[in-house]
């Protein structure tokens, strides 16, 4: 579903970030990242939605070769990717509603469906009343769930979840961890960067533990591991 | 694409312009008031070709004959003059009515110079004064109209005048004229569409972002480009409507305004009619273009994600 | 130091964010602000240093009477409160050491010690390596320490950190919270809103719940408190 | 503010404009192109301007003396004329003067008409022509002219004559193009303006969330205010440097060139000299002052955080 063979990444100004990970998630996994501040989790989860591209190595998602991907043909890729952007990243001039319907508009599902589906997973991450609200009205935490909302609306084959409980209290991120693990039950692979260890040792998956840019461990039903 | 699609571009284009609220004002605002200088000018250098124009046409060949020449000569002659192409008018002027020309150009303080000479004492000849259909084809018609004398004895034309020095001086500074305007006008032209892709590129570049996070979620890039295109197109509308509206009315208030004043001066603006639709059109064309074309170039740097 | 006398706030949009908030936070306090996501705890922050005003009631904050007070005054006020803010907030043009020197630049320090103190700052939150590197070129946890290191550099007697450890793994947020242990200890107020369970459980301080916009708990050496 | 902090406003300043590198180019630009249109038609301008005051200037009045007065009070006349206030020369043209102008005026066409008058057989009379300081005077100057008769029998004065009827309508038309080129120059300062700051808002605009973050760490507004003073400046100083450059160049260069083409039709340009600093040097005032006022007012509008 996801393979990365021998994959290196350094930004245009130098900084490498990636170095030697080769890794293989397969179709309906569930796996944390985890790994110091600035080790690289973000990098390695912009290489598979193809918002960075890798200086050296291969990627493969859900069949096809990013390397080799025409320009024309990621939208295409990413439709059945649903990124959580650790900085949210909602458009600021659309609602809630809206920024979560967008990306049913993307893929031209009818409006009547569009409408249905929005407000259930609104419904999800306890939104509903916050649907006609700008991102810039929301609190941290409501928008952190409206991104998480957009994530999972189209049903993706793969979630990206970039420390989706980061501005969560532990509740409703607990709420949010049970919605994903059902989204996985139901068939969707999970790729989820985190720091927060009582999640990680509470619902058990595979962990892939990142440090100065390269994997240093790979456990299924690890745990979080770094001891204060 | 689906008609849905298509509606729903349509619609967020629409409503991006209010969404934008500040920026949209500031991009048909810019339209609107470059266009409305370009539109002044527009006027005011059709008009002023027009006056050009027709200074052009005063220009007249002064056909002068021998005394002597019998009246059936002087029909034969007219006759040969009106078959040289591109003359468009013969009046003929006989002697008498040249004295009475000749007074009012020497005006009352003068004019008993030439007392006396009227009936059998003109010592003026009869003449012709011929009209071309192109002034600048003037030199030739008058050369064409010398040649009838060949092989005629006496040769029945004394003189063909039009003005040669006054005629070319004046097509110098017509067509100095002329140029300028055009030169000023294009010049405006290419101005207005800088200023105004300008401020487009600047209000989308803000939003580049927003871009960018629309290619994360899987939009294609026509998905992205046609509310923008939409958007462009209608802030193109309202910014060329505006000064059209103005100089429409405008215009026509003017040309009505002046028409006494300016009459006084032998001076008549082109009216709203003959300044036409070509021009308003053309304004609201190049307006609604350039808001596509500004928001597509603008666009198209941002998609490359 | 910080006192609000039956605040109610409601935004322009018409959402009631906080009802008849009244709390005295003496000198030297140490204060986590805790509750479930949207219940009002950045807005009670925001209040603190005038990002938004009360629609009813009194704020005291070091003495000045924020109601009365001018518009012109509200910098001086700021100068002596640091904040991070949930969303960062970094100056986008300006690289990591810009962001930090600027605090310092605003209070028309001397150079040298501007140079000086901004370095020590970034060693305190391990950052000195990404002095030059500008916002957009950091991690999520190497931005929130850019935050942070911004508004402990001009050692404000209030600091208002408004979930300084959302993106940082329990080992830095544990370096960071020993950093903001020792300068409370040195005198410097803190109000830290988190929804950090560990953090406020192992350093045991002054708990305030916030719940539906209202104080409904708020106990000395207090504990975290929502069970999952 | 302490010196330190001045020198700081001014290093931010300048690497601001370098920061928001496309923002900066937007603006220079705008800058640039605006007063360089402006400049062009203030040139043109005045240079139609000088062209309509020559035309003014080529009014004089003409005084019919009667054929009998004798020499001596045609001095004393022409010594009256002379007290008159506004008249600034006076020439005597005796008759045999007059009639070679006529001649002149008739054209060899029509010149025999005159043929036979020389000597004593003259019909005209002497005269003089005056001009006056001021050609809107005309009238008033002939009026006191006519004055001098007053109380003399017979009258040495004739006729006074000065274009009555022409020269006013040349003055409407020198008026008209007055006034539409001024006002086509108001009218082109105010739209550079408005597109200028129009511009510099949408730049600053886009950084509303920054000022207010400086306003979040206590920076007091003349802090926040003074980078951008001094950014608007530098945009203002690049921006109209450039025109004002390819102007003051460019301008000489066409003076040069077509001195020749112009001269045949005996117009001539204004010279850079005597266009002057004062145009350049408005237009770089207008484009720094455009540029701090337009930061100016787009930062005051995000100041209130
Ligand atoms: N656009 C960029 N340009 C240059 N360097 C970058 C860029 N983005 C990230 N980096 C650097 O690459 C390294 C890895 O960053 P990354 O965002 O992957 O870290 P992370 O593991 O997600 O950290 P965190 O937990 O703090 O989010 C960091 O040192 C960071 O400074
Ligand atoms: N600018 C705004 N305009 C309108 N409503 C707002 C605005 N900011 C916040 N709100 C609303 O006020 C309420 C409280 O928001 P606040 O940001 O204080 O929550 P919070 O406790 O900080 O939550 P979180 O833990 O998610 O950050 C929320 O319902 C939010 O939607
Ligand atoms: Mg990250
Ligand atoms: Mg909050």
């Amino acid at each position: 579903m996801i393979e990365m063979q021998d994959v290196w990444k350094a930004y245009p100004d130098g900084t490498p970030a990636l170095r030697e990970v080769s890794i293989k998630i397969d179709r309906n996994e569930f796996v944390y990242v985890v790994g110091p501040s600035g080790a690289g989790k973000s990098t390695f989860m912009k290489l598979i939605y193809r918002e960075e591209k890798p200086s050296k190595g291969q990627i493969f998602v859900n069949g096809f070769h990013l390397g080799k991907l025409k320009q024309r043909k990621i939208p295409f890729v990413r439709r059945n990717i649903g990124v959580i952007f650790q900085d949210f990243r909602l458009l600021p001039q659309l609602t809630v509603y809206e920024n979560v319907s967008f990306a049913m508009e993307v893929i031209e599902a009818p409006k009547k469906q569009i409408k249905k589906r929005t407000m259930e997973v609104l419904d999800l991450v306890k939104l509903k009343h916050k649907a006609d609200s700008l991102p810039s009205q929301l609190s941290g935490g409501e928008q952190q769930r409206t991104a998480i909302a957009r994530a999972i609306v189209n049903n993706p084959s793969v979630i990206i979840a970039d420390e989706p409980t980061g501005n969560l209290d532990p509740e409703t991120s607990a709420g949010i961890m049970r919605l994903l693990e059902e989204i996985n039950f139901r068939g969707t692979t999970i790729v989820m960067a985190t720091h927060n260890r009582d999640i990680v040792n509470s619902m058990r998956k595979r962990v892939v533990a990142i440090e100065g840019g390269t994997i240093v461990r790979d456990e299924q039903r690890g745990e979080y591991g770094y001891e204060i | 694409m689906k008609f849905r699609t298509l509606a729903r571009h349509l619609r967020e284009g629409c409503l991006n312009v209010i969404r934008n609220g500040w920026m949209s004002f500031a991009s048909a605002s810019a339209i609107a008031i470059s266009l409305f200088v370009l539109g002044v000018f527009l006027l005011l250098v059709m008009n002023v070709n027009n006056l050009a124009s027709e200074l052009e046409n005063t220009v007249e060949i002064r056909v002068h004959l021998d005394v002597v020449v019998p009246e059936e000569q002087i029909a034969s002659i007219q006759n040969e003059i009106g078959k040289i192409p591109g003359v468009s008018k013969i009046t003929f002027v006989s002697k008498e009515e040249g004295l009475d020309l000749l007074k009012e150009r020497l005006g009352e303080e003068n004019e008993d110079i030439i007392e006396g000479y009227e009936g059998d004492q003109n010592p003026l000849n009869d003449s012709f004064t011929v009209k071309v259909d192109e002034p600048r084809n003037v030199e030739a018609v008058a050369g064409q109209i010398e040649a009838i004398n060949s092989g005629q004895s006496p040769p029945p034309i004394v003189k063909v005048q039009y003005g040669e020095g006054y005629v070319e001086k004046m097509f110098a500074v017509t067509n100095m004229i002329r140029y300028v305007g055009i030169g000023l006008v294009i010049g405006l032209a290419f101005t207005a569409m800088f200023l105004i892709s300008n401020t487009i590129k600047l209000t989308i570049i803000s939003r580049r972002r927003e871009i960018s996070i629309m290619k994360l979620v899987g939009a294609t890039n026509p998905f992205i480009r046609w509310p923008f295109f939409v958007e462009g197109a209608m802030l193109g509308i309202i910014g060329a409507a505006i000064p059209v509206l103005v100089l429409y009315f405008g215009y026509g208030a003017i040309v009505e305004q002046s028409q006494v004043e300016l009459g006084l001066m032998m001076l008549q603006l082109l009216s709203v009619d003959q300044i036409g639709w070509k021009v308003f059109g053309s304004l609201l064309g190049i307006g609604v273009l350039i808001g596509i074309w500004g928001s597509m170039i603008s666009v198209r740097k941002f998609l490359k994600v």
